[in-house]
């Protein structure tokens, strides 16, 4: 990629691609292949399907069996392994078939010829608010462990396609409350459903928490403690509240095993007194609490806490929490992470790292103020699990995750590292890597085509498949 | 919607709009008639004009064409404070130069057939300022002005006193420690600026002053003068005070005119009704004019007022047709109504030989309707401004 | 009155160091590079750069280097003008946004954004570190009239060379950070009227009688500044045209978002535009504006606005603009060439040309591809700042 | 007393004498033909110069040649427009105070809060609405139920159709808190209540088994959300955006209840998805929506029944107490049809359809043989603005006339009749 100088003629050199593309679907011309104009018509009808009105157009795979799609001749660039020279994508409905060099297309297969173009994963903003409703997005104080963040999504908003024409396919959500836990947050799929549920890929991926957040202007030098201490009750109340759950069920059983042989010594009993005819006692049910239901899975690492950290001194505070309760901690944002690379590296907890640049963010925290855009680059250098987030001011900000990555980079983040760290190592960190984030036989078909390697800035995408639709196709008609 | 870019001055191309049925509101109505356009005006109205061969053809025979609306007090399409708070008497105050052309009200009212509108300046200034009329469709604010200085306008009553106050909390530099607190306060105020207009005319001094210059072009009636007044009392004491300084007045939303209806037939002051002319919304008008009359409109008519309906503060958008449907309703003569929404509007407002109603010379706004503009189910079809269309329903 | 005789003093001390020379007198530079991006003329490929006096000496493909002459030899890589950061708060005080603006009263145009300059503020550094060689301070816009900008160099105040320009032109804002609802104005023709006062009081100025903001102002009048007009949506961009219009002033709009929409306009008044941090806006439609300003024929600069953005970063607003339709030389033109011509200071910046200053970025890669690292910033012939390898 | 023509008292004064006939109370004995100039049965076809008889306040028959019986009291109508009252499904209007700050009170009701002489009544049957469903606000979670009421009488009792209709719920969270604890507290609600039933069934089980007598009460103040799950009860879902929607939908199929939607006018986005989940709706008084299109720099206008029609929903319309047509029902109609809808689908929209939400079409909505005559007097077509209702008859019973509406009067005369109108009043 380099820095050869692109001027107009890279135009010329798509549309040269283009007509190459309609040349092959000649060749090769398939009785159920669209011709180019079909392929518009069937792209604006997945596009539509995507606006809020909430029309949404079977694909193309509307009659029974699943529609299979081949990807083929493109620089696949897979993330999990090492990148394949013209290679080819099978896609059979849903999900990724085979890839590789020699990967036969069967009959029937739409053929996408992606001759000098890239073939990735999609990608996946870790640090998102897409499609949280602004009058949730605030940021606003107060939230529990209890809340979702699925509550607070808004299927309808608009322009939602627009980051997926950038070539987001999957974004984590968790609701914004600042000091202590805020609720639990979630991956959404970026499929246009109008259904929350049919949009979250993974529900309860994480609880979300904060440590010495700055609401506006103000400081939070006050705050940090308390939110410290507060993070510290409500999890020891969790651990208490489990423990009372496991006796009572203990003692029930207990109850259950002596009142039946009570009912056989009853039967057995020839009208004489049963030996111990002590009355028995029911144990009574300690009163339920959804709040520490959830952070008992948390303190069982069935969900992992996803603790918002930025200075030095917050971000070992989350540390210890880690330590002290055995969590699986995330930690986000993370900003002076690059002053204790170490002690993180150390503890084998992975970092949602963002901003980049806080000219990502609308108005800069005071907890940026020692922001380093090599922050990123220093913690992946350091071996830690990290992914990059855009961190934007809305929902919307997401399409500049590639460019939030290749800035890392510019920053001094590996080439790789960086493109992993806004596909596979998110979706490892938020526990979805066995369907998305590489394109792996046996995954979901969420993938993208672009012309170019992300990074570079003439790029463009040219097809975003979600989950085996093609949801999106550029339309390089002059 | 056509490109916004385009420019207001149309093509020499002739226009021909056959129409199934013709309310020049001027005029009796016209059955199956034909409206000829050129440079965006009217060069021909009747049944019996004959089409140039050349010219191009809007055919409408299955609807009813009528002026385009004339809203006379249309509030919303400024951005901001539509009041300079730092003093009371603002005179030089233009709202023309606070208007937002990219304004969403203008593009509704448009769609909901107003063609012309008069923007006043707020009502929380004793003397507020100058108003201006514009056409909903331009650009630049330039492109859209038909008439600054328009109108001087005053209000009286509470609202005008709001927000002043003495310095008891907030700091005693605060201009908004000032008269007028009080409706007395209103009423000297005025009588001061007038009186203070005079000896400025009298003595003329060298150091010319753009406010008293204003005023005493208002007091002369180069400048007209509305007044917003709701409650009967404001009214009398508007009247009064007008009286003194002999300045002609027009009165705006007067909630409760109907009370004196003869008075103000008999001062020969239009009234400007609206918004919700026999209901009241917001604070200010709830604080004092709780005492309505759903007929106020036909009440006033009745009496020999002329009566016209605007939209003024209403939320959602300008709905003159509606607003006229509900004046008949409750008793309004069907043309008042009609006119009040247009050639009344117009001649209020000091454009009545540009707009209002269809005659040959006047600019070619004209609005095609489905059906009846005061039938609840006849719908705006078409909107032609300055002789182009600008607005089609689907 | 107290404020006022400080301004006389400020005012006094108005004063411009002649560039060059001096400081610098005889040293030589010799910059080899793969790729030299000129602005003015095209590309060279594997060119030499010489510098004397901090000066831009020659530019070539072969060009001797005398012997012994310090070298820097870029390799492969790529060397570009300068950038220049049209509009910034930086240097100013670690709560900028708070203190950039005099809001006592509307209009003080006596106000000097230098007086309140740190040259050795170290957020600057991060400024030099993407890029930027050369950065115009500005007032917030939160008064009418908010004071003079001033043009600075990012060298650090080593040699007194960093004082481009100490008045560089007078900010105005007509957006509605400008309006307080206990301040005049309240309103927008109230801020209209509150201008145009001073610009008429301005107009009628004699030397002798004493007003500090009268005699700035008449500068103004005279064209012998520009304004730096802050309008962001159309309605704000009409008025500040309607005042432009009456008092035939040199203007350039800041942060005009909507400018595209009156693009024709601004054409034909010679109106430039400095558009603002394009992060700012997340929508595609409003990304696309940029381009279509350059592409109707406005000339267009980036600023930005730092703090509210990282220190210097214009080039991601460029390359953000590239990626929504601006032309890729208009956005290198837009960082170098432009700003400086906006700034009236083309003669000296904004392209790689002899006798223009020596400033000078090496980058590994094309300026506008968002993987490019800046790796070493010259300004004046000297070295500012190179990336330490790890 | 006020004055009355002497043809009105022949048939007003016997109606007094009669026991009041909605609700509970007994029938009218008495035979009525109505001879109307156009009879809009809603369910059928129009009849021009048709004829309703009324036995006992009943229809008994409607048709063009109906044979009047000797002793049938006639009632001349022929220039006038006989059309069936219209239903409101859902207001909040008429009560003292329409939200307790409480989130759950399930077990409140309407009926006890229910101002009989509050303006809004009075207004209603001026305005032609036969019956009503009055819910508690859209600001509580779990509001309480509805009553069904028709706008007449001094006291509830008089008043009522139906009591115990309807229970709300509304996704709108009180201001300023968020959407996630708000639906939070419901499922908390839920899951408690679901927990206490399951121990209920223990323990009545346990008691079974062990002989034991059995006599714990249900807590009364959960016994409105179990006639919901048990279907006994319609939960009216009121939803303040459209991302609300699905979460009412969440709700309806988790706890298959049976759901009226009531919609904020955003919620348009969702039509196609009410549509294919066949829910019906109450849509919000202000029917047109305009989004502003910042790319085409355009107002785009959107009307919201045209949508839910296109989408095949089924809705009724809403009046409220604001200004000009958002108060009538008809008006509503008349919009919707402006854009487009079929008249006699508009017309529905207003009876019918409600009538069937709150499960009262046995007696109101339309005009049939068998169901209450519960029906309007009409200077002209509902549709046109220059009609006004001129009788109201429920079951039977003449309850307005417009010729007596003094609050009309005031409303629509200068002062100077006014004074004469207070005159007559005081004799």
């Amino acid at each position: 990629m380099g820095f050869v100088w692109r001027g107009a003629s890279d135009l010329m050199l798509d549309r040269g691609r283009w007509s190459c593309y309609k040349a092959c679907n000649l060749v090769h011309g398939e009785r159920k292949m669209i011709d180019v104009k079909n392929a518009h018509l069937i792209g604006t009808v997945l596009f539509l399907s995507l606006l809020p009105v909430g029309v949404r157009a079977a694909g193309p795979s509307a009659e029974g069996k699943p529609e299979r799609i081949a990807i083929r001749g493109g620089m696949v660039l897979t993330i999990s392994t090492n990148p394949i020279r013209d290679g080819t994508v099978l896609v059979e409905g849903e999900t990724i078939r085979a890839v590789g060099r020699d990967v036969v297309v069967p009959d029937g297969a739409r053929v996408v010829d992606a001759k000098g173009k890239f073939v990735l994963p999609g990608f996946m903003d870790a640090q998102s608010s897409l499609y949280v409703m602004a009058s949730e997005a605030s940021g606003s104080g107060g939230g529990s462990a209890e809340w979702s963040v699925a509550d607070a999504l808004d299927p309808f908003i608009e322009r939602h396609e627009e980051v997926l024409h950038q070539g987001v396919t999957a974004v984590y959500v968790a609701p914004s409350g600042i000091g202590g836990f805020a609720g639990r947050g979630a991956v959404l799929s970026l499929n246009g459903a109008t259904r929350p549920e049919k949009l979250v890929l993974k529900a309860d991926a994480a609880v979300r928490a904060s440590l010495g957040l700055s609401a506006g202007s103000q400081s939070s030098s006050l705050a940090r403690l308390d939110d410290y201490a507060s993070l510290r009750e409500t999890l020891i109340e969790a651990q208490a509240y489990a423990q009372r759950q496991r006796r009572y069920r203990q003692d029930l059983a207990e109850y259950e095993k002596k009142k039946a042989e009570q009912e056989k010594e009853k039967k057995a009993g020839d009208g004489s007194k049963p030996k111990d005819s002590e009355e028995l006692k029911r144990p009574d049910k300690p009163a339920s609490n959804p709040t520490h239901e959830i952070l008992a899975k948390v303190l069982d690492k069935e969900i992992p806490l996803q603790v918002e950290a930025h200075r030095v001194s917050d971000i070992l505070n989350a540390l210890r929490l880690a330590e002290e309760f055995k969590l699986s901690v995330i930690l986000d944002g993370c900003t002076e992470g690059y002053r204790i690379a170490g002690e993180i590296a150390r503890r084998k907890v992975p970092v949602v790292a963002g901003p980049v640049s806080t000219s990502f963010v609308a108005m800069p925290r005071l907890e940026y103020r020692n922001h380093s855009p090599e922050n990123a680059a220093i913690l992946a250098a350091k071996g830690i699990q990290t992914a990059v987030g855009v961190c934007g001011r809305d929902g919307l900000s997401s399409k500049f995750i590639t460019l939030a990555a290749a800035m890392a980079t510019a920053n001094g983040m590996d080439r790789d590292a960086a493109l992993r760290a806004i596909t596979l190592t998110p979706a490892e960190i938020f526990g979805v890597a066995d369907r998305i984030g590489s394109l792996d036989v046996g995954k979901r078909a969420d993938l993208v085509v672009m012309t170019g390697h992300p990074f570079d800035a003439d790029s463009r995408v040219e097809m975003v498949l979600v989950g085996g639709k093609v949801v999106y196709e550029r339309d390089t008609t002059p | 919607m056509p490109a916004v870019a385009a420019p207001l001055t149309a093509a020499e191309q002739v226009i021909a709009i056959k129409a199934g049925r013709i309310l020049p509101i001027s005029g009796e109505p016209i059955s199956g008639g034909v409206i000829l356009i050129q440079d965006g005006k009217i060069i021909a109205v009747g049944s019996e004009v004959e089409i140039p061969a050349d010219a191009e053809i809007v055919d409408a025979s299955s609807g009813v064409a009528m002026p385009g609306l004339v809203d006379a007090r249309a509030v919303r399409p400024v951005r901001g404070d539509r009041n300079e708070q730092s003093n009371e008497i603002t005179p030089t105050f233009h709202i023309s130069q606070g208007i937002n052309p990219k304004s969403r009200y203008l593009k509704r009212a448009l769609q909901a057939g107003v063609t012309t509108a008069y923007v006043p300046p707020g009502g929380s200034n004793l003397i507020a300022g100058v108003g201006v009329a514009i056409k909903p469709f331009g650009k630049t604010v330039a492109e859209m002005i038909v008439e600054d200085d328009a109108a001087l306008h005053i209000t009286m009553g509470s609202e005008s006193t709001y927000g002043n106050r003495i310095p008891r909390w907030n700091r005693p530099d605060s201009f908004y420690y000032r008269r007028p607190t009080t409706r007395m306060a209103v009423a000297w105020m005025l009588r001061k600026s007038f009186f203070d207009a005079q000896q400025y005319a009298a003595e003329s001094p060298e150091q010319a002053d753009a406010a008293l210059e204003t005023l005493t072009a208002a007091a002369n009636g180069e400048l007209p003068l509305r007044v917003t007044v709701r409650r009967a009392i404001d009214i009398r004491t508007a009247f009064r005070i007008a009286d003194e300084y002999g300045l002609k007045i027009t009165l705006d939303e007067c909630t409760e005119g109907y009370k004196v209806a003869e008075l103000i037939a008999e001062k020969k002051a239009p009234v400007v009704l609206g918004p919700y002319y026999y209901y009241p919304r917001t604070r200010d008008q709830y604080s004092e004019g709780r005492e309505f009359n759903w007929n106020n409109a036909g009440i006033l008519a009745r009496a020999g007022v002329k009566v016209v309906l605007a939209s003024g503060a209403e939320p959602e958008m300008a709905d003159l047709l509606t607003a006229a449907m509900f004046a008949v309703r409750h008793g309004m003569p069907a043309d008042d109504a009609l006119k009040a929404i247009t050639l009344t509007a117009a001649e209020v407002i000091g454009l009545a030989d540009r707009v209002g109603s269809l005659d040959v010379g006047k600019d070619a706004d004209i609005l095609i309707l489905s059906g009846e503009p005061l039938a609840g189910t006849s719908r705006v079809r078409r909107v032609i401004l300055n002789g182009r269309t600008v607005h089609e329903a689907d | 009155m107290k404020r006022a005789l400080l301004t006389i003093v400020a005012i006094g001390l108005v004063s411009v160091p002649t560039p060059g020379r001096a400081a610098d007198a005889g040293r030589t530079l010799a910059v080899r590079a793969g790729r030299i991006l000129t602005v003015s003329n095209g590309a060279i490929e594997n060119g030499v750069i010489t510098v004397r006096d901090g000066k831009i000496d020659g530019v070539g493909v072969d060009l001797a280097v005398p012997k012994g002459m310090e070298t820097i030899d870029a390799g492969d890589k790529v060397v570009v003008p300068g950038f220049i950061d049209a509009h910034c708060h930086l240097g100013l005080s670690l709560n900028a946004m708070a203190e950039i603006d005099e809001t006592v009263q509307p209009v003080t145009a006596q106000m000097r954004i230098i007086d309140a300059f740190d040259p050795t503020a170290d957020e600057l550094a991060q400024a030099v570190r993407a890029g930027v060689t050369t950065m115009m301070l500005a007032p917030g816009g939160r008064n009418p009239i908010g004071g003079q900008t001033a043009v600075v160099k990012l060298s650090g105040d080593r040699r007194k060379r960093w004082l481009v320009k100490p008045s560089a032109g007078v900010e105005m804002s007509f957006t509605s950070d400008a309006l307080m609802s206990d301040r005049r104005p309240t309103s927008r023709p109230g801020l209209i009227t509150l201008v145009q006062e001073n610009l008429d009081k301005a107009a009628g100025y004699e030397s002798d009688t004493f007003a500090p903001t009268a005699e700035v102002l008449s500068r103004l009048t005279r064209r012998e500044l520009p304004a730096y007009v802050r309008a962001v949506a159309v309605d704000e961009i009409d008025a500040a045209l309607s005042v432009i219009d009456r008092y035939e002033l040199a203007a350039v709009l800041v942060g005009a978002q909507q400018a595209d929409e009156m693009a024709e306009m601004l054409v034909e008044r010679e109106v430039a535009v400095i558009c603002g941090p394009q992060l700012l806006h997340s929508q595609d439609h409003d990304l696309k504006r940029a381009g279509r300003l350059a592409a109707a024929g406005v000339k267009v600069a980036f600023g930005s606005f730092a703090p509210r953005t990282m220190s210097g970063d214009i080039r991601t607003s460029a390359i953000l603009a590239v990626r929504y339709g601006l032309k890729r030389d208009e956005a290198l033109k837009a960082l170098t060439i432009n700003a400086a011509e906006i700034l009236g200071l083309d003669g000296r910046l904004g392209s790689i040309q002899p006798g223009r200053d020596a400033d000078l970025v090496i980058l590994d890669g094309d300026p506008l591809e968002p993987a490019s690292r800046v790796e070493t910033v010259i300004i004046d012939g000297n070295v500012v700042y190179r990336r330490e390898q790890k | 007393m006020k004055l009355r023509s002497s043809m009105a008292l022949l048939f007003i004064l016997p109606a007094l004498m009669a026991p009041v006939p909605l609700g509970h109370a007994g029938p009218v004995r008495k035979k009525v033909a109505i001879d109307a100039g156009r009879i809009i049965t809603i369910t059928g076809a129009d009849i021009e110069d048709g004829t309703i008889l009324i036995e006992d306040g009943i229809i008994k028959a409607v048709g063009k040649d109906v044979e009047i019986p000797w002793d049938a009291f006639v009632m001349q109508a022929e220039g006038q427009v006989v059309m069936p009252g219209f239903v409101l499904a859902h207001t909040a209007d008429g009560l003292d105070r329409p939200n307790e700050n409480v989130p759950e009170v399930p077990f409140l009701s309407t009926f006890d809060s229910i101002d009989p002489l509050s303006a809004f009544f009075e207004d209603s049957l001026r305005d032609g609405i036969a019956a009503m469903l009055v819910l508690p606000g859209n600001n509580t979670l779990l509001g309480g139920t509805g009553t069904v009421v028709s706008p007449r009488g001094r006291t509830v009792e008089d008043m009522l159709v139906k009591r115990y209709v309807g229970l709300k719920i509304s996704l709108e969270p009180t201001r300023n808190t968020s959407r996630m604890g708000h639906m939070q507290r419901f499922r908390r609600y839920m899951d408690e209540l679901k927990e206490y039933l399951e121990e209920y069934d223990r323990r009545k089980k346990e008691a079974e088994k062990d002989k034991k007598p059995f006599d714990e009460e249900i807590d009364p103040r959960k016994q409105p959300m179990i006639d919901l799950q048990d279907g006994k009860l319609t939960a009216y879902i009121y939803c303040g955006v459209a991302a609300d929607v699905p979460k009412a939908i969440e709700i309806v199929e988790t706890h298959k209840l049976k759901a009226v939607l009531v919609l904020s006018p955003d919620c348009y986005k969702a039509a196609a998805l009410i549509a294919q989940k066949k829910l019906p709706v109450v849509l919000d008084p202000e029917l047109i929506v305009w989004k502003t299109n910042e790319e085409q720099n355009t107002e785009e206008m959107k009307v919201v029944p045209g949508i839910f029609h296109k989408a095949g929903v089924k809705f009724a319309f809403q009046s409220d107490t604001s200004r000009y047509g958002r108060r009538y029902l008809w008006y509503q109609a008349a919009t919707a049809v402006k854009y487009g809808m079929s008249r006699k689908e508009a017309l529905k929209s207003i009876t019918l359809y409600p009538a069937q939400f709150i499960g009262i079409d046995d007696r109101f909505g339309s005009i049939e043989a068998g169901k209450e005559a519960n029906l309007l007097f009409l200077t002209g077509d509902p549709l046109d603005a220059q009609t006004w209702v001129d009788k109201v008859m429920l079951a039977g019973e003449v309850v307005y006339e417009k010729s007596k509406d003094q609050r009309l009067k005031k409303l629509l005369e200068g002062p100077e009749e006014q004074e004469e109108s207070i005159e007559q009043n005081t004799d």
